[in-house]
């Protein structure tokens, strides 16, 4: 089973290189960005068969590593 | 003054922070690999700068979550002393034992440079060797070094005086310029609320010798050893 | 994956039809996949040294303080208190350009493992860039890629960056140069080489897991570039900083044992060349079960990983009574350590995989009959003289573009990616002085360390240009006070096959010689780059030059800060040469004429009297003339010293650009409190010596000109960089 | 409109953050995970409201900046 866990800033909290690539778009010609968050998609690989389980699982790990919630929010997503 | 530097895999000034403690100590400190849990005996506990864990995921996660992690916040708990440099204080900060974040610096670069710091207050065993508003040079290399927390969070370390050392001039100004990181507030470096526990960015520990370019961060080390004295 | 072994298969892989015949009559047979490819990385330009070898034995390599010249991972020097300094320069050329981050890291992380492979722990690490045309996007992201990937390596295993130099030209905008040294220290009875020994002993593997990067990239750096080159590239490596440095604590723990025999890095071609080398240079045979090599991939073929260039991996023989010692320190740093085969004394490689031999090769005829080459060569045409310039800007006005251009502007965007302090060590960082300098631990040494090249000069007349660069070398580590001990090499020339490049390589390799001999400072360990070309525009050459020196007491090293108060004084004979300078080509807009001659004989005798002054503190600071000639190194004085400099009006009899921004060599800017003495001390030796000004106010003040307020200079001097790169 | 660029290192290239994660987890107890790949995750905000002109530009940026295609793929989304 592979879980898909995608952690993102919170709201509020500054993104310099959100900013530095809203920046860079609108220098390469793209005027119509108005934003740009940039967060992170960690794909888990894991031998549990179950789902339910598995999201279980990676929601734990998310809360005890993969993401400090101090700053960050994730969610989790199961791909078979 | 017993005081040990505890190595995390990719930490790499331990040796830079064993001459700055020997040298003010008198005597080597105790080296601890982060497998071993026993801190028994010591009176500082040392966190030091570096790479933990090639500051994969976020810098200081995964050193926070080990097993000598408990060990520390035992030490913590019980009143003794905790240094925390540039990883150091990441990883104080990813196990909970500070408030906050560290954010890639504003710049999105690493930085290697000198910075000026002011010592906010004097009453603490880690700056009492100093004046306070005293200003000093240090050096500082990080790439993570934007310190960031809500505003409750810094209102409450502003009203109970937990904030240590701020980026300035050499003038002693906390202007913007001054802080090349970005840090909110221009601060470098915050205390637990029994100022105990102390975790800054940069690197007195790398300016203790004239041969290092002077000896600016010599009174951190001075300090502790007075305090902590047997 | 297998296809038919052939002689066009073989042409593919970069063997010439008679080399592929050669390894016919080798093996009396048709290869196999995995042996082709064994083959072609072994004969590989980059391995086999074939176009180069016969000029670089004119280098000389020996000195009573030469422990291990090259031939081994790195050179060796003896520098006092029972210390070896252990040094080496490579390039990394030609991975930076496909992926500017991972080319330039995985360039670092190279170096390094070739030097603690030797037993050193890594103190310093410096690197020698060349970029294209600042104004393309392409030179911009490179500049960007190559300094992060330097730096994030580097600051990430904890070896500070303490120097290093940066030019720019249009002919590299297709070839950008990326060299890496690295410099390491260990006890000068404890340096562990590559020869294999004790048929029967265990052949192990430690570090990554073996994946496909960079599968054929000796290969890859042994041909020229075509446009496809970025469609075909290889699987690109990536370099893991936080590996490296556990396989550094855990080979530094294992060395202070007992356990091994002989070690190697895996640098390129990986595997094969690792194993070849060790059991070759042992004359001992080799076994290698590949089911054993921990793998990243799955179904990796005996090709593949016999030629993976995965980082941050190791080989060594150990002492079988030592393997269960070896493997506790590895698997206390958490890293692979695996049995993957013996020493034999058939004296060939013999390679299985899942029951297969896929490889049997003879060791010796392998490496003796490896190709060699005397290419044809021509000899680059003298240039034309250069006639009289006339100043078109005005000696101040020169000045300030001078100092703000892209070859002279401040490089603090470039260090201040670098951590320079780790380890508490270093005594000059980068700006402060000539050389950088880095203590030895426990020690009241320390170590000079520099690289240097002027590839204008190598252009127009490589001979002279060689000579200069050693020289320049060894001039910026006496201009620290430092004994100059030792260099390393970084030969980077574009295609060999050309008789004109190779023309470039050999009168180079003549006039580094000539200066290390005249020097006694000689070559200890290096490298060549060829083939750095693109769609036939070779690069200008450039042999870069890693020098290393040693100061006894390293309180005495000096700066480049004169103090206030102090006058200044010029050392060495000025004679205005503008030709291939760089007021020439930015000022008055041409590249031509004859670089600076170099006489070696007044090199030796003003070093060693510049020296003498530092020592015997009589000097109080010192900045040697190099790039933008008397009146730059004036103003770098000034700036790195944040005080006023006044100049006198010379006495000359030349034109007042040509004294204030001619290129001659030899020559060294003093900070000095009497004056009087040291000229006179100067005149005893016959060394030139004349006065220049002093330390005062807060300008930097010409005779009759308009002051330049520090203030004027530090803007032109600091702005390129950032403005460049965006902040 | 919203799009998301998934940015993922190309499989068989090295991803040191992925295997120190990977044996963070072990080490924390989730025994099951066999394998950790890290991306990025960019969210792009644009004033465009055409879905497929924003996914067409996305996929632009992604090519010009986002994603470095030496060593890296790149997939796009379109959030309303
Ligand atoms: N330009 C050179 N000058 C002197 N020695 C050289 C030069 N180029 C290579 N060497 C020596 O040849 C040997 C092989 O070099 P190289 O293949 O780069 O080593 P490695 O296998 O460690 O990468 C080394 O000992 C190196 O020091
Ligand atoms: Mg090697």
């Amino acid at each position: 089973m592979k879980a898909v866990v995608s952690v993102t800033l919170k709201p509020g909290v500054l993104d310099p290189q959100g900013k530095a690539i809203a920046q860079a778009l609108h220098n390469l010609g793209f005027s119509s960005v108005t934003d740009v968050r940039v967060g992170k998609r960690i794909t888990v690989q894991t031998t549990e068969t179950d789902p339910a389980a598995a999201h279980a699982q990676a929601e734990e790990m998310a809360r005890k590593l993969l993401a400090n919630t101090v700053i960050e929010s994730f969610q989790v997503e199961i791909v078979p | 003054m017993k005081a040990g530097i505890v190595v995390f895999p990719g930490i790499n000034r331990e040796r830079d922070m064993a001459i700055a403690l020997a040298q003010a100590a008198g005597s080597a400190p105790r080296m601890i690999w982060h497998r071993e849990t026993d801190l028994e005996g010591l009176d500082l506990v040392v966190i030091p700068g570096g790479f933990s864990y090639g500051d994969y995921l976020r810098c200081g996660a995964m050193a926070a979550r080990s097993p000598v992690m408990d060990a520390i916040r035992a030490h913590a708990a019980r009143g003794g002393a905790v240094l925390g440099v540039c990883n150091g204080f990441q990883i104080l900060i990813e196990a909970g034992l500070l408030p906050g974040a560290l954010l890639r610096n504003a710049s999105l670069r690493f930085l290697s440079c000198d910075c000026w710091l002011r010592v906010e207050r004097t009453d603490t065993i880690f700056t009492d060797h100093w004046q306070r508003g005293a200003v000093f040079r240090s050096p500082m290399a990080h790439g993570d070094g934007n310190y960031f927390a809500d505003d409750p969070t810094l209102d409450r370390l502003e009203g109970e005086g937990l904030v240590a050392f701020r980026y300035v001039t050499e003038q002693g100004e906390a202007t913007t310029t001054a802080c090349r990181n970005g840090s909110v507030r221009n601060i470098a470096g915050i205390l637990s609320p029994n100022r105990r526990v102390l975790g800054l960015m940069p690197h007195p520990e790398d300016l203790v010798d004239p041969l290092m370019g002077g000896t600016d961060g010599q009174p951190l080390f001075h300090g502790l050893a007075a305090a902590l004295a047997a | 994956m297998a296809r038919d072994v052939n002689a066009s298969l073989a042409r593919e892989f970069g063997l010439s039809a008679e080399e592929y015949g050669r390894v016919l009559s080798i093996l009396g047979r048709t290869p196999s996949f995995t042996e082709l490819g064994i083959f072609s990385v072994m004969w590989s330009e980059h391995c086999s040294y074939k176009s180069s070898r016969v000029w670089l034995k004119e280098l000389p390599t020996k000195a009573p303080w030469v422990i291990h010249g090259p031939g081994e991972n790195a050179g060796v020097v003896a520098v006092g208190d029972g210390l070896a300094a252990i040094f080496k320069m490579e390039s990394h050329n030609h991975p930076s350009y496909i992926e500017p981050y991972q080319g330039a890291a995985t360039g670092v992380g190279g170096i390094l493992r070739d030097v603690f492979t030797m037993g050193a722990r890594p103190i310093a690490n410096l690197n020698a860039l060349r970029f294209g045309d600042p104004a393309l996007p392409r030179t911009r992201n490179t500049i960007d890629g190559v300094v992060r990937g330097i730096g994030d390596y580097g600051n990430c295993v904890g070896v500070p960056t303490v120097g290093g130099e940066v030019n720019f030209h249009p002919a590299y905008n297709g070839n950008p140069l990326v060299n890496a040294m690295t410099v390491g220290v260990a006890p000068a009875n404890r340096i562990f080489l590559s020869a294999a020994a004790g048929i029967g002993n265990p052949v192990v593997y430690v570090g990554s897991k073996t994946g496909r990067d960079g599968i054929h990239g000796a290969t890859m750096a042994s041909a020229e570039f075509a446009e496809d080159s970025e469609e075909k590239r290889p699987t690109v490596q990536v370099g893991d900083p936080f590996e490296e440095k556990l396989l550094i604590e855990a080979c530094l723990e294992l060395m202070a044992t007992d356990a091994i025999v002989s070690i190697q890095d895996m640098g390129a071609a990986g595997l094969t060349s690792s194993s070849v080398e060790m059991a070759g240079k042992g004359g001992v045979g080799i076994a290698i079960d590949l089911d054993r090599v921990p793998q990243r991939e799955a179904d990796m073929t005996a090709y593949e990983m016999m030629l993976s260039e995965s980082q941050e991996r190791m080989l060594m023989v150990l002492r079988p009574d030592r393997e269960a010692l070896a493997r506790s320190i590895f698997e206390k740093y958490e890293l692979d350590f695996a049995v993957i085969g013996t020493l034999t004394a058939t004296g060939r490689i013999v390679v299985r995989h899942r029951g297969r031999v896929e490889a049997d090769i003879p060791l010796e005829p392998l490496a003796d009959q490896a190709p060699l080459y005397h290419r044809p060569y021509s000899e680059t045409p003298a240039p034309a003289p250069l006639g009289a310039v006339t100043d078109p800007l005005g000696v101040r006005a020169s000045l300030l573009r001078l100092i703000g251009c892209p070859d002279l502007c401040s490089r603090r965007w470039v260090w201040d990616q670098y951590d320079a302090t780790v380890g508490g060590q270093t005594v000059r960082r980068p700006g402060s002085a000539d050389a950088a300098v880095v203590k030895l631990e426990d020690s009241r040494r320390a170590l000079a360390l520099t690289v240097d090249c002027t590839p204008r000069y190598c252009k127009a007349d490589p001979e002279a240009g060689g000579a200069q660069a050693v020289a320049e070398a060894w001039r910026n580590i006496t201009a620290t006070g430092a004994t100059p001990l030792a260099i390393t090499d970084c030969m980077n020339f574009g295609n060999p096959e050309k008789p004109e490049i190779m023309g470039q390589f050999a009168a180079a390799i003549r006039g580094m010689a000539a200066a290390c001999t005249a020097l006694d400072f000689p070559v200890v360990s290096g490298n060549v780059s060829f083939y750095n070309e693109t769609e036939g525009r070779p690069i200008l050459p450039a042999p870069c030059i890693g020098g290393l020196g040693v100061l006894e007491e390293a309180t005495q090293a000096a700066r480049i800060a004169p103090p206030a108060g102090s006058e200044l004084l010029l050392v060495g004979a000025v004679a205005g040469h503008l030709g291939q300078s760089l007021w020439l080509r930015e000022v008055a807009g041409s590249e031509d004429g004859p670089p600076p001659p170099v006489n070696l004989a007044a090199e030796r005798r003003n070093g060693d009297f510049v020296r003498r002054m530092i020592l015997t503190g009589k000097a109080g600071a010192c900045h040697d003339v190099a790039d933008g000639g008397v009146l730059v190194a004036v103003a770098e004085m000034a700036l790195a010293g944040s005080v006023g400099i006044e100049l006198d009006a010379p006495e000359i009899a030349m034109p007042a650009h040509a004294f204030w921004f001619g290129e001659d060599q030899g020559c060294y800017v003093l900070a000095v409190e009497n004056a009087a003495a040291v000229l006179a001390e100067a005149a005893a030796v016959s060394v030139p010596a004349r006065r220049l000004g002093r330390v005062r106010g807060e300008d930097l003040k010409l005779a009759g000109g308009v002051p330049i307020s520090l203030g004027e200079l530090r803007a032109a001097h600091e702005a390129f960089l950032p403005s460049l790169m965006g902040g």
